[in-house]
């Protein structure tokens, strides 16, 4: 779960990290109000989107006039298809150098890593190499300051901006652990007259550890189906195609959508409705489905704990209460094969052996539709 | 031969009594697993499919010590499990669930190197030495002996590879599943080190897919130290980035991880990639012959 | 540094583990005040000393009247030595069953090991080896459930009291590692209706981290000479004979103190004043030493990193300005040597070179004096 | 010959510009350690005893890999600096300071165990193997090389026991501080174990106390596996229980740890245990003749 801006910095005061003055406004009189108390302010859209400044979402202001004109401005403008309902107004900083921290998890260390960077502001993969530190931490020991002594000799950081990162960065890992963060970045992290800042908050909260952070707001910025697809605990991705895929597996659920591809089609989606599905769920992600309005549907299932029986009986059922006409390529093997086609079969429905023969007969169908 | 795992291999099933633990205890033993014991807190003393069950695995290693431990246990409490059985001194784990919080998997993977252990997962169907033993949840029937290893970041992809080679009866030694999650305990490497080794291994199918860098770090290792033909499936060629499908590593972010970086590297690594998982068997047979 | 029971109960306290209802008194009349508002009590002196109750520090009350009286007795009592001047009230509990509970370090393991045991309220010393349940606890996990299901296993508990000890016990290990305990004692931790409650409280926290924990109270129960050791960061027991006994390491000031004993005399003390010590430090030493009233001095110097010409000028100078005309055996080997006889000589000090030598001339100055 | 540390040791000072750091490693200098760098975070660049000083462990290690450490770092550092010198691969590691809190000692010592280290300390003199490498506190002249190892659980008492040695022109091997804290990374069996293996070795002195169960320990260990003579002096006969007697574990608690106890256990399994430290010499040449 990706946290807004004003939130994340919300995170960083609980845990003592610096942040700037702010006010939040959801109208252009209260970022004036706002602007009226802060003085010098940067009016700052509230999305999920990055590059929200080269898109014009971000704004300065001396005064409460300004403040309100370009709150006009950004207020319910689109960035990247979402549209800006909250702005966070914020003291302007006296930046001398703009520095880039963040904490994240190495898939390939296994263990949670620190980068560091004097160049700041950059996207993290527009960073030389070797100006980025990178510091795995043990998390037997957690972070410890010779650690960050360390990452500051590699960045060249001595004297006065060492301690500020001796202070600030033991209460990010610390953060970043309890919170179970998959991402906790601060950039640019602003050196001030006062100190280290963090201008800025990119925090990404664990889904699968979100139950145990009750007290965690919880942000949605999906579509519709997307939301439902989350709320079912099934993989969804909302595609450009025609094609509505499903299949009981990421990886070949992505094979399937290769294939597709492979063959001249385009999937509409992609949908992993995992192993061992019963009928109910089976139904769930087959009126998730629906609701693209693709023009076929292409099942692929390969039977190993997901009993083709059962995904045969949850297809049915959605098929006659829903009163489904649209064509449909039924790949289907594996465990209770047998039984799972003769369901079909009842209904008219021939399935497939090989995932090929039922990708191309979708792909065909498009063509016939 | 196999890696990891063989027939002398004394299996524990964690989470034994609950619905999946005791469905995959049957499949297992069906399989010819060497399962000696399973453990269920509260529940010691019961017995299924004539196993004794055990309430904690110190109680069970006191009685039925094993070599590797298999886990249906909720991701809430999967990091508690996983931490006893590496603390009663199980040296393999094999972690079924998926959504285990991923700051619950880098705590397993921290103690299971101090305490030297193999963690196979989360998320991953588990690990199987054709005919001899299955660890995990794979369908028992595709997997028959043969001189073929099979390595793979995904579940029911690998099947449906496996399902092609055996109907065109080519066998697998041992087919080891890393597990879907971003932070999982063996990665390509540390499996084709084994194969290498493995004298009845002939060739090895990497089954990688879009995300992470861990297609092209095997590819290094490949082609510095490996002499065993090695070919690939990659799963994800039409993804669009920025969109997770599915597995928590799988995504194109900041240009990273693409299908086309990782044919690269495999290529240069003289791994063949198929286009279609149908072209896997025939791949494999111009290897072996 | 040990903490009192009611202070223990604090932090049990703050740290979530469940204490009975309970007030402080220090008159007899605050005491009858909290029988009033507690019903049943039980009032407990508050002295650091153990087995209070076969000393009659102890009593129980069911009325205002008799806690009013009770305390009155109680009040004032010594106990070991100790005046007795606060007085725990607390609600009398519906003890079930008495368990024991303890975290402690276990120097041959270098890790903290979980104590626990169904027979509660006796020593942890006089229960049975195989009834008392002893779990390492490596650092790097921390307390983990599986570790209490498998404690509770050990003890033969299980269902309703298992949990309890699932909810109880992680709670004793954070608190024992946050405020570094050397000791988290609950002895008896009380079975009751509502589940466990810690009917005492023994904790003791590390003094060489109580510089990182300012919020705790610090308890002195020391005499005045031992308070001002501490002060100094010197090493110093009182002890009954009449030989002040002053060298530099413990294991050589207990050697002295041994070896004092083999030629028949008594040490009024051991100091250890340590290594590397300075004029200032020395002269503090020997003045704590002359607060004894000692008819004999006896001093062990085998200089290492302690320098003989310091110890020496710090003994001239503490000297001079008491006035010190106590019989002194000076032993003085090592870094500097000849420097520092040279200025013992300088004031008519003669030296031995064998602390065997100097110890029996102390000894035999005793029986001179 | 020696055990742990030799001529060719390379050795590391943490805190080498502060008072003590820099008069220590003048006087190991002196004694032939083979220094080969210093530490001190902000002191990077500069030189002590012509010896280059570096801002941090892996600075340090980068430029002059070091097998051993001895820190001179204040208490309330020294977990954060031996965890640096751990991390960065030091495997030998000297903790001088005393006062070091006990979880921060026993938070050293598990990650010691993960990394492999050995941890000498804390609150130690060191270790020294006479004539050839010293890392510690111990005055110098004292240590010369001849056939008799010695573990002491207390510094000055063990430099008075080798002073008599001295005098009768009897040398040590290597000699080795265990430290007076409760915690501690050495105990006597990991040292009696080495000089066990150690050819040069003819015969071990132990210099024990009251107070906890190490001595007991290390007889039991000596009955049943130690072929070289052992012999003892333990101090505290004289102590009251209940009195710290200065280090931490020096304590008789609940009737435990008595110097009759040790005294017991260590003549069951053959060891002398001298009544004076004047009386060692006349022990050990009865041993070495």
């Amino acid at each position: 779960m990706k946290l807004y801006e004003y939130l994340g910095k919300k995170l960083f005061h609980r845990y003592d990290i610096p942040v700037p003055q702010s006010k939040m406004a959801e109208s252009s009189e209260e970022a004036a109000e706002a602007a009226a108390e802060l003085g010098d302010v940067v009016i700052k859209s509230q999305v999920l989107s990055g590059k929200r400044g080269k898109a014009g979402g971000i704004a300065f202001a001396s005064n409460p006039g300004e403040a309100r004109t370009e709150a006009e401005r950004i207020l319910n403008m689109r960035l990247n298809d979402l549209t800006v309902e909250k702005l966070l107004v914020e003291e302007k900083l006296q930046i001398e150098q703009e520095l880039y921290l963040a904490l994240t998890v190495d898939g390939a260390l296994r263990c949670p890593v620190v980068l560091a960077s004097l160049d700041g502001g950059m996207d993290v993969e527009e960073v030389a190499e070797d100006r980025m530190i990178k510091w795995p931490i043990d998390v037997s020991i957690g972070l410890q300051d010779y650690m960050t002594r360390e990452i500051c000799r590699k960045m060249g950081v001595s004297g006065a901006l060492q301690k500020e990162f001796i202070k600030l960065l033991p209460k990010l890992y610390k953060m970043f652990r309890e919170l179970d963060a998959e991402l906790a970045e601060i950039n640019p992290l602003a050196l001030t007259p006062d100190g280290l800042v963090a201008a800025d908050a990119k925090v990404t909260i664990d889904d699968d550890a979100l139950y145990r952070h009750p007290q965690l707001p919880r942000v949605k910025e999906k579509t519709d189906l997307e939301l439902k697809a989350e709320e079912l605990d099934i993989a969804y991705v909302e595609l450009e195609g025609d094609i509505a895929v499903m299949a009981n597996g990421a990886g070949i659920t992505m094979a399937t959508l290769d294939m597709v591809q492979h063959y001249g089609g385009a999937a509409a989606n992609f949908l992993d409705f995992g192993g061992g599905a019963d009928v109910e769920r089976t139904a769930q992600a087959l009126e998730l489905l629906l609701g693209t309005n693709p023009k076929v549907l292409l099942i692929n299932i390969f039977g190993g704990i997901t009993r083709c029986d059962i995904v045969a009986e949850g297809f049915v059922k959605v098929r006659e209460s829903k009163g489904i006409d649209l064509p449909v390529s039924f790949r289907m093997v594996g465990t209770k094969e047998a039984e799972g086609r003769a369901i079909l079969e009842k209904v008219g429905i021939k399935t497939f052996n090989s995932m090929d023969d039922a990708v191309r007969h979708a792909v065909e169908l498009t063509g016939a539709s | 031969m196999s890696i990891f795992i063989n027939k002398q291999t004394r299996v524990l099933v964690q989470g034994i009594t609950g619905k999946q633990g005791s469905f995959h205890t049957a499949q297992m033993l069906e399989y010819g697993t060497n399962i000696v014991a399973g453990v269920s807190p509260g529940k010691g003393g019961q017995s299924v499919e004539g196993l004794p069950v055990y309430d904690t695995v110190f109680a069970a290693m006191e009685k039925e010590p094993v070599d590797a431990s298999i886990l249906f246990i909720p991701a809430p409490f999967a990091k508690d499990a996983a931490y006893e059985a590496l603390s009663a001194g199980v040296k393999i784990i094999v972690l079924i669930p998926e959504h285990i919080p991923l700051h619950d998997a880098m705590d397993i993977m921290a103690y299971a190197r101090k305490q030297d252990a193999v963690v196979v997962g989360p998320n991953t169907f588990g690990l199987v030495s054709s005919g001899s033993s299955k660890i995990g949840i794979m369908p028992n029937r595709y997997f028959v002996p043969g001189p073929v290893g099979i390595v793979s970041r995904s579940g029911t992809l690998c099947y449906e590879i496996v399902g092609h080679l055996t109907e065109h009866d080519i066998g697998t030694t041992t087919v080891v599943g890393l597990g879907g999650d971003r932070v999982v305990g063996l990665n390509f490497i540390d499996v084709l080190s084994r194969f290498e080794e493995d004298p009845e291994t002939k060739a090895v199918i990497l089954v990688g897919e879009i995300g992470g860098s861990s297609e092209e770090e095997a590819a290094a290792y490949i082609s510095t130290s490996m002499k065993k033909p090695v070919i690939a499936y990659l799963a994800g060629r039409s993804a669009p980035p920025g969109k997770r499908m599915g597995h928590a590593g799988a995504i194109i972010e900041r240009g990273r991880g693409t299908f086309e970086s990782k044919v690269k590297a495999l290529n240069a690594a003289g791994v063949e990639v198929a286009g279609l998982p149908t072209e896997v068997p025939a791949l494999i047979k111009k290897i072996l012959s």
